[in-house]
């Protein structure tokens, strides 16, 4: 009890400053599935756009990816789960009101098409009938991934937004947006890495709008929530977001100006996977840490209490 | 009570939202304060004075219920001239010896009284065997015509010494005294009295904590004093309702393992004073005397034919050459002190835990240290069964396992959902328990325990001559197994009592004969098994009784709920007023009748007036509403009875922070004192214990921690000893909230976390700041949480009248950090004695 | 487990089919949730008792199935306790059923360092002996006047207030006959 | 699916697809009656079998519990407010922030509220005026409270459980199915009371479930059985809020204000309401709990904005210049 944090002069009171809404208990496995899951999406995107723009190194390495990022993500999910046996009971119901439930299905439903995508990728290594089949299953695959990628990408805003975590949401708004943008940098990541120059301008353009997307909807998150902004622009959540935007920054000036040279593209590609990552882990940290203040609980609410009050008198 | 009999709590609760006024009056503010209207912050060990000064508001102001008081109590009798009062002897009664530290009660008596008070070395042999207050009115025969002035004017009645004996406690003295804000203890006293007279009661409550203080018997007296005052007694939301501890303590003092008392209240045989059948038997009864007790001789003889059956006969005084006799004090903290002698051989604990139960738990260990074996009957392995492996003195040394010749048996016990019996709760009611299932293991209940210890003995003694054997060979023994153990119900029908011809159940008390031809285990609890039906086991719903709800279990004795409840009815038999009538004379039917059995022969009117030389129950008259007593009113004054005075005193406790504010005479003087070097007591006035501590209770524990420190949902609610101390005191002692504190004594050093609470205050007392801290006594070395026991700290002495401890305030030192261990705890605890002798 | 009955089972079916879309109640409600029901209704007997914690003497109903006491509650019937029961009295079935109480008989030899175990029926016989030898060692006939004392000091007991009436009335009776009038009790502490 | 199934006033069984559903039950906790014995968290434990919550003395008055958990269904709150409590609500630890004496600074005061230096003299204090909240008491106050999961009308927890384990009874009562959960956690954030909670080595989530099992059988649920002083009552919904509303007018003078009763709230109304005796927050209760699922449409419609966005972004930046 000695050491507890000596908290500046607050106009609030709470009992024993113990939290009054509960932090998620989520590990760290869900902020990775953000990144991973945003990947996926970018990545899919990325090969549906390269096929149909004749970038073959742009739609394997999407391919590729977003099969890869969806194992990662479904090992984060299951293994984040109380009972890991039991993940399958996440197919039980299909619940409009659970973001989650809704993010199963869309999860299912991506995997299934980015599998056949990707496994499409090897079918020249297989038996010729077999191959042959495979050929437009995968691209039908494709192109079915790239549709859902944005509601893959997106939902998990919405996930966190849809509690009593304050800072989440509060960030309601803005957070699709930011996920939107990281998944589209992420994907664009992939693309500067993986592709030769001349399939990169694309990825280039992507990360430049997934960039802006990313900071403008970041910026609004640490800034217009007043009281509720603290929790990202302190402590560690401060520090990954902080770090997200110079990596970004870095990323997207990297992916303009190192057009010519495939080291500086594929160092911007890693800035900016690495930027959505930190994103993705400040987005999920600052939102705890707003539910083990009572503060951002109290305050906010006793605000808005007064304000309705203020209109009952008015009205 | 909200502490400690939360259930019971909930009538409070229901009073509360009818509009009843609560008051709470205690050293600190408890969950039952939370709930009360009025919190008043009292200092521990200072009751008498608040109460004294609530006797001297009513008497100044005349705000008794005159109508009762002339009626029902002994306030118009005459007291004999001889009496002198505290007032007159700063702070003594007439009749000191101060030799014997005990008083010759001649000088009490009423007056006109042939001088037959009880000298002195009767009221020594009383104090010692704790039979004071035995027959209530034990103590010489008060014939029918006392003086008596019914306009309470004459100096020398009751009346006028109670008013002499108080009239110094002022709401000024009860501030400098109790530390009592004046408008806080006015409020309090008009609250007490407006509530009460004809139309309105007022109800004391108070737990048993109250009689662990050296002048107990005297907290209780003052209280009953007040409420015969305001006409409280014997009425419905009036009296004094005690809050036992325990599922049956009622039980344990109805049907006794108690050194001094046989079942029924009759006295234990004294050497001297009972030397014969005959002797005994008129010491309980009084022949002159009017009263209820004059039947003794048939409950006396009764017990005797339960114990010894065909043997017990007219000629050998019913088998009373059988019965041990007692020759002092013989009592638990006696035999502690016996056995660190060396004395005792042997000691069986029935589910008891005096390693950390029992004050001074040192002594305790270390009497059990040097006895010859010890046998333990509990449910888990308490402190007492382990204080030869990791009880505190083997930690500093003073007992060495390998050293310590102890033998120990411990006998697993059968819990209470393992055996059928009955418990007898805090209001007289006896409740019936349905075995449940069998007890596992080894488990067995004292019945089988004591049934087969029995019967081994009598195996054992098969064919003595001895004489000391006899009583054991024909003690009646032989009751009917029910699977390997007598059935309870059997037992039950013994206490009952029945015909010694047909064995027929008897109904009631009344039947009861002095001829040999019943036999009663105990008088008071007979009726229980009334027309052959076990009364304890019946179970009407309450919802379908009236709110007395006598179907439901049996109340000692006779089925009755509320005692002296003839004083709920004016002299003429007419409910006192409509809205608080309770039992009432039937003109018609020529009966008494109310909501409850009526406490007064059923069919005397109350026009009845005894004719001239009436003894025993003839005497009572009509209007004597109290008929245990010796003249049937409620006493006021006691002219005898008590060891330490007919009116209560304010005496100091034993270990006080200050002087004695009103009288030169400190603490009780009368009080049961053991001078021992292993018994130290703190100096009063003390710079080295400057604090006052007082102990009790927490809801989620059990006394000493043995049904509830074993127990994980208990344990986790309070986990571990604290000790509370006001914001004030933690600064000037630099204690921190969650620290660690030692709290000493003359006998012990104690660690305990620090809780700083604003619920306990500094209290100015003459003059001067006086602080209060409190500790809970749940703790001990053995369970699943564990810590110090404050039991240690505390030092015996006794209430003269009961020989109960006083445990419930005391003198200590606090300090930050924890305590020493090993050795160096010793020298720690002596050093703090040496300086406080030192300081003197 | 036919298939139609697993699809039917299947609570997004229920969702589609039933009267419940969002699947919050009737449709995602388990086959074990719907047949829950108290162990109290199927215990094999049930018996009225008293808590054994303080003297308000609460009414408690003790329910048993298969020899196993499965739940302690309050006695809606009393007129005390209106079936309520306070923290301890409510614990009292981790107090019966608690893995920590003992159920073998222990004994520890004189200077001895550990428990060893004995049979029940050793141990009553020993402590019966040791009782006789304690009251023969300390007996006391007659007082220095020689009136008669009848009694032994060798021997102390000290009992709780949670015993029944009838334990105590058999504890005294044998104590008493046995001339060992040093017993005390709880009521007394 | 009504007009209000997301939020608004509901009546949730019916809603949820029980066709003729039993009358709606809960819980009134009225606190002005609470004695804080903690009855109800072991009749709670004993009923449930919930484990122990491990042994630590936290230093909150008499709270050793520490709030609702996953091994404490029922908790017990304890506020030790001191007599006299300058004007405006000062948190204790902005009061330690203050540089006082540690000792007296912790002085367990209970968060709500703390003292100046008393005076001395037994009633510290002058004798204010009146007791209304967060007006200047003149005497000590130890408020005591039973926690307990609210069964909201729109609950979050149950709005967001993707397994369907979290589902509402035919009582209108919120209950975990331990046969379904699986320990996803997301029920966890989305309390606006901050009830549920995972139990460590278990995994799945645990809370109240007002005595399922019991109810259904037509039994009381075991804490409010045990209540000793009936601060706990059980029954149904609208009698208790007919019966709280009476009882409020009574306490008036106290400050008492009841707490969850209100259908037009955050959530809906609570299953399990209160009658408190000062502001929500001093017990550990949110001001004003909205359940996020109030915002669910338009967080949908943020989605998709930025799901379009996405679309687009990769549209442009691949149909864009040929090169």
């Amino acid at each position: 009890m000695k050491d507890r944090p000596m908290v500046p002069r607050a106009d609030f009171r709470s009992y024993y400053g113990r939290p009054i809404v509960r932090p998620a208990v989520w590990h760290h496995d869900i902020a990775a599935y953000l990144f991973t899951g945003g990947l996926a999406a970018g990545s899919a995107m990325l090969a549906a756009g390269g096929d149909a723009t004749g970038r073959p190194a742009l739609r394997r390495a999407g391919r590729v990816t977003a099969l890869g990022a969806l194992v990662a993500s479904t090992y984060f999910l299951v293994n984040d789960l109380g009972r890991p046996e039991r993940f399958h009971h996440m197919l039980r119901v299909a619940k409009p009101t659970s973001p989650m439930s809704m993010g199963t299905w869309i999860l299912s439903g991506f995997g299934a098409f980015a599998g056949a995508a990707a496994v499409a990728e090897a079918a020249p290594l297989l038996p010729r009938p077999l191959g042959r089949l495979l050929g437009p299953v995968g691209t039908a695959g494709q192109y079915a991934a790239a549709v859902t990628a944005p509601a893959l990408a997106t939902y998990t805003a919405v996930l966190l937004a849809d509690t009593a975590t304050p800072s989440w949401h509060a960030a309601y708004p803005e957070l699709p947006f930011v996920f939107a943008g990281s998944a589209l940098a992420s994907g664009a990541g992939v693309g500067l890495i993986a592709a030769p120059p001349r399939e990169s301008a694309p990825a280039r353009r992507m990360a430049v709008l997934g960039a802006a997307m990313e900071l403008y909807g970041a910026h609004r998150v640490e800034t217009s929530k007043g009281i509720l902004s603290e929790p990202y622009t302190q402590g560690r959540p401060g520090k990954l977001l902080r770090a997200g935007r110079t990596l970004t920054a870095l990323g997207t000036a990297g992916a303009l100006l190192g057009r010519r040279s495939r080291v500086v593209s594929a160092l911007s590609g890693a800035a900016l996977l690495a930027a959505s990552l930190a994103t993705r882990f400040g987005i999920f940290e600052g939102g705890i840490a707003s539910a083990e203040d009572p503060k951002y609980t109290v305050v906010p609410q006793r605000e808005r209490l007064a304000q309705r009050q203020q209109q009952h008198k008015q009205g | 009570m909200a502490e400690a009999h939360p259930v019971g709590f909930q009538y409070v609760v229901e009073a509360k939202n009818r509009g009843a006024k609560i008051i709470h009056v205690d050293p600190r503010f408890t969950r039952t304060s939370a709930l009360a209207d009025e919190f008043v912050a009292v200092r521990a060990g200072a009751d008498i004075a608040f109460l004294g000064g609530v006797i001297n508001y009513i008497l100044s102001n005349e705000k008794d219920f005159r109508e009762y008081v002339v009626a029902y109590t002994n306030a118009s009798m005459l007291v004999s001239e001889e009496f002198q009062d505290t007032e007159d002897l700063d702070g003594l009664f007439s009749g000191y010896d101060t030799e014997l530290n005990v008083y010759d009660q001649t000088s009490w008596q009423y007056a006109g009284q042939r001088a037959e008070g009880q000298e002195e070395d009767e009221a020594h042999a009383d104090r010692e065997t704790a039979s004071g207050l035995e027959q209530e009115s034990h103590g010489p025969p008060i014939p029918a015509d006392v003086p008596r002035d019914l306009t309470l004017r004459d100096p020398r009645c009751v009346y006028q010494i109670l008013k002499r004996h108080y009239a110094r406690y002022t709401p000024e003295v009860v501030e400098q005294v109790c530390g009592v804000p004046q408008d806080a203890f006015l409020s309090v006293c008009e609250a007490w009295t407006s509530n009460s007279g004809r139309e309105r009661t007022t109800a004391l409550v108070y737990s048993v904590g109250w009689t662990q203080h050296s002048v107990g018997v005297q907290y209780i007296r003052t209280g009953a004093i007040i409420q015969l005052l305001l006409g409280n007694m014997g009425r419905p939301g009036g009296g004094v309702m005690a809050l036992r501890g325990h599922a049956s303590i009622q039980g344990s003092t109805d049907i006794p393992t108690l050194f001094n008392l046989l079942p029924g209240y009759l006295p234990m045989p004294h050497h001297q004073q009972h030397e014969t059948f005959r002797d005994w038997v008129d010491a309980i009864r009084n022949p002159e005397q009017k009263g209820f007790w004059a039947n003794a001789e048939a409950y006396a003889v009764s017990l005797l034919k339960a114990y010894w059956g065909d043997a017990a006969t007219e000629d050998n005084d019913w088998g009373y050459g059988w019965l041990p006799r007692l020759t002092g004090d013989h009592g638990t903290y006696q035999q502690v002190l016996d056995m660190i002698d060396g004395k005792i051989k042997g000691y069986f604990l029935l589910g008891q835990n005096p390693a950390v139960g029992s004050a001074h738990g040192k002594a305790q260990r270390l009497g059990m240290a040097n006895l010859d074996w010890l046998v333990v009957r509990d449910l888990f392995m308490i402190e007492s069964a382990t204080f030869w492996k990791d009880g505190p003195e083997v930690a500093t040394g003073e007992i060495i396992p390998a050293e310590c010749r102890t033998e120990v048996f411990f006998m697993p016990a059968a819990s209470h959902a393992e055996k059928e019996g009955t418990f007898t709760q805090t209001q007289r009611m006896l409740q019936w328990r349905e075995k449940a299932v069998d007890p596992p293991g080894d488990c067995r209940s004292e019945l089988w325990f004591f049934y087969h210890l029995g019967r081994r003995l009598r195996e054992r003694l098969a064919g003595s001559t001895l004489d000391r054997d006899q009583g054991l060979l024909n003690l009646t023994w032989d009751y009917p197994l029910h699977g390997d153990e007598p059935s309870g119900e059997d037992v039950l029908r013994e206490i009952n009592g029945y015909t010694t011809a047909d064995r027929e159940l008897v109904p009631g008390f009344a039947s009861l004969k002095a001829d040999g031809s019943t036999a009663c285990g105990c008088w008071i609890y007979s009726g229980v098994f009334k027309d052959g039906v076990n009364q304890a086991a019946r179970r009407k719903p309450g919802r379908e009784q009236d709110w007395v709800a006598r179907e439901w279990g049996w109340a000692w004795p006779a089925d009755r709920r509320t005692l002296y409840n003839r004083a709920s009815a004016d002299p003429e038999g007419r409910p006192w007023s409509e809205r608080k009538k309770y039992v009432w004379w039937d003109p018609d039917k020529g009966e008494w009748t109310g909501y409850d059995v009526p406490d007064f022969e059923k069919n005397k009117p109350p026009s009845y007036r005894p004719p001239e030389g009436a003894t025993g129950v003839a005497a009572i008259s009509g209007d004597d509403a109290f008929i245990m007593q010796g003249d049937g009113k409620g006493w006021l004054y006691a002219p005898s009875g008590l060891i330490d005075g007919p009116l209560p005193t304010h005496y100091e406790p034993v270990e006080s922070a200050v002087a004695n504010p009103l009288y030169g005479q400190q603490a009780n003087p009368t009080r049961k004192r053991y001078d021992r070097a292993d018994n130290p007591m703190n100096p009063s006035q003390s710079a080295v214990y400057p604090y006052v501590f007082s102990t009790s209770r927490l809801t989620e524990h059990h006394t000493a921690g043995g049904m509830s420190r074993q127990l994980a949902y208990l344990s986790e609610l309070q986990p571990e000893m604290f000790v509370e101390v006001s914001p004030q005191l933690a600064a000037e002692r630099g204690l921190e909230h969650l620290g660690w504190a030692t709290i000493v004594t003359a006998r012990a050093a104690i660690e305990a976390r620090v809780m700083v609470t604003d619920r306990l205050r500094p209290l100015r007392i003459d003059g001067r700041v006086v602080h209060q801290l409190w500790l809970p006594y749940h703790w001990g070395n053995e369970g699943l949480v564990t810590g110090d026991s404050a039991n240690d700290l505390i030092g015996i002495t006794l209430d003269p009248n009961v020989l109960i401890q006083e445990s419930k305030v005391g003198t200590c030192d606090i300090r930050p950090g924890r305590r020493p261990t090993g050795p160096a705890l010793i020298a720690f605890v002596n050093d703090y004695r040496k300086r406080a002798d030192g300081s003197q | 487990m036919g298939v139609r009955t697993w699809i039917e089972g299947w609570p997004v079916y229920r969702q589609l089919t039933g009267t419940d879309p969002l699947g919050r109640g009737a449709a995602s409600q388990s086959a074990r949730s719907k047949n829950l029901t108290a162990r109290t209704e199927t215990a094999d007997s049930m018996a009225r008792s008293v808590c054994p914690y303080c003297a308000v003497g609460c009414g408690q109903r003790i329910f048993v199935k298969d020899g196993e006491v499965v739940q302690i509650e309050g006695d809606p019937d009393s007129p005390i306790s209106k079936g309520r029961l306070c923290p301890k009295g409510s614990a009292s079935k981790s107090l019966v059923t608690s893995d920590r109480r003992q159920k073998k008989v222990l004994y520890r030899r004189p200077y001895g360092t550990d428990w060893e175990e004995l049979d029940l029926e050793t141990a009553m016989d020993m402590i019966a002996d040791r009782v006789l030898a304690a009251r023969e060692e300390t007996w006391e006939d007659r007082d220095e006047d020689g009136r008669p004392l009848n009694r032994t000091l060798g021997i102390s007991s000290l009992g709780g207030a949670t015993l029944d009436n009838e334990e105590n009335y058999l504890i005294k009776k044998l104590f008493t006959a046995m001339g060992a009038i040093q017993i005390e009790n709880q009521a007394r502490i | 699916m009504g007009a209000n199934s997301l939020y608004g006033p509901l009546d949730p069984a019916p809603d949820a697809g029980y066709v003729d559903a039993p009358p709606r039950m809960g819980f009134f906790t009225d606190t002005s009656v609470c004695i804080g014995c903690k009855a109800c968290e072991v009749a709670c434990k004993e009923w449930n079998g919930v484990p122990d919550d491990g042994f630590n003395l936290l230093g909150h008055s008499y709270d050793n519990t520490g709030g609702l958990s996953a091994n404490s269904w029922r908790a017990v709150a304890f506020i030790e407010q001191p007599a006299v409590v300058p004007a405006g609500p000062v948190d204790a630890l902005a009061e330690a922030a203050a540089g006082r004496s540690d000792a007296l600074a912790e002085a367990g005061c209970g968060g709500a509220g703390t003292t100046r230096e008393p005076e001395f003299l037994g009633m510290p204090g002058t004798d204010l005026p009146g007791r209304t909240p967060d007006a200047p008491r003149t005497d000590f106050r130890w408020l005591m409270m039973s926690n307990v999961c609210k069964h909201c009308t729109h609950a979050g927890c149950l709005d967001v459980c993707p397994t369907g384990a979290l589902f509402r009874t035919e009582f209108g009562t919120v209950v975990v199915q331990e046969d379904v959960c699986n320990g996803c956690g997301y029920c966890i954030p989305a309390c606006p009371y901050g009830v549920i909670d995972q139990r460590k080595d278990d995994g799945r989530a645990w809370k109240c479930t007002l005595c399922y099992d019991r109810i259904g059988d037509g039994l009381t649920p075991a804490c409010a059985q045990a209540c000793p002083t009936q601060s706990i009552q059980y029954g149904e919904l609208d009698e208790l809020r007919a019966r709280a509303a009476e009882r409020v007018e009574k306490l008036k003078d106290q400050g008492a204000r009841l707490y969850g009763h209100d259908p037009d709230d955050g959530v809906g109304g609570d299953g399990a309401f209160f009658l408190l005796l000062d502001e929500p927050e001093v017990y550990g209760l949110p001001p004003d709990p909205i359940v996020a699922t109030r915002d669910l449409p338009a967080m949908w419609k943020r989605a998709g904005l930025a799901g379009l966005a996405m679309a687009a972004a990769v549209a442009v930046s691949f149909l864009g210049g040929r090169r």
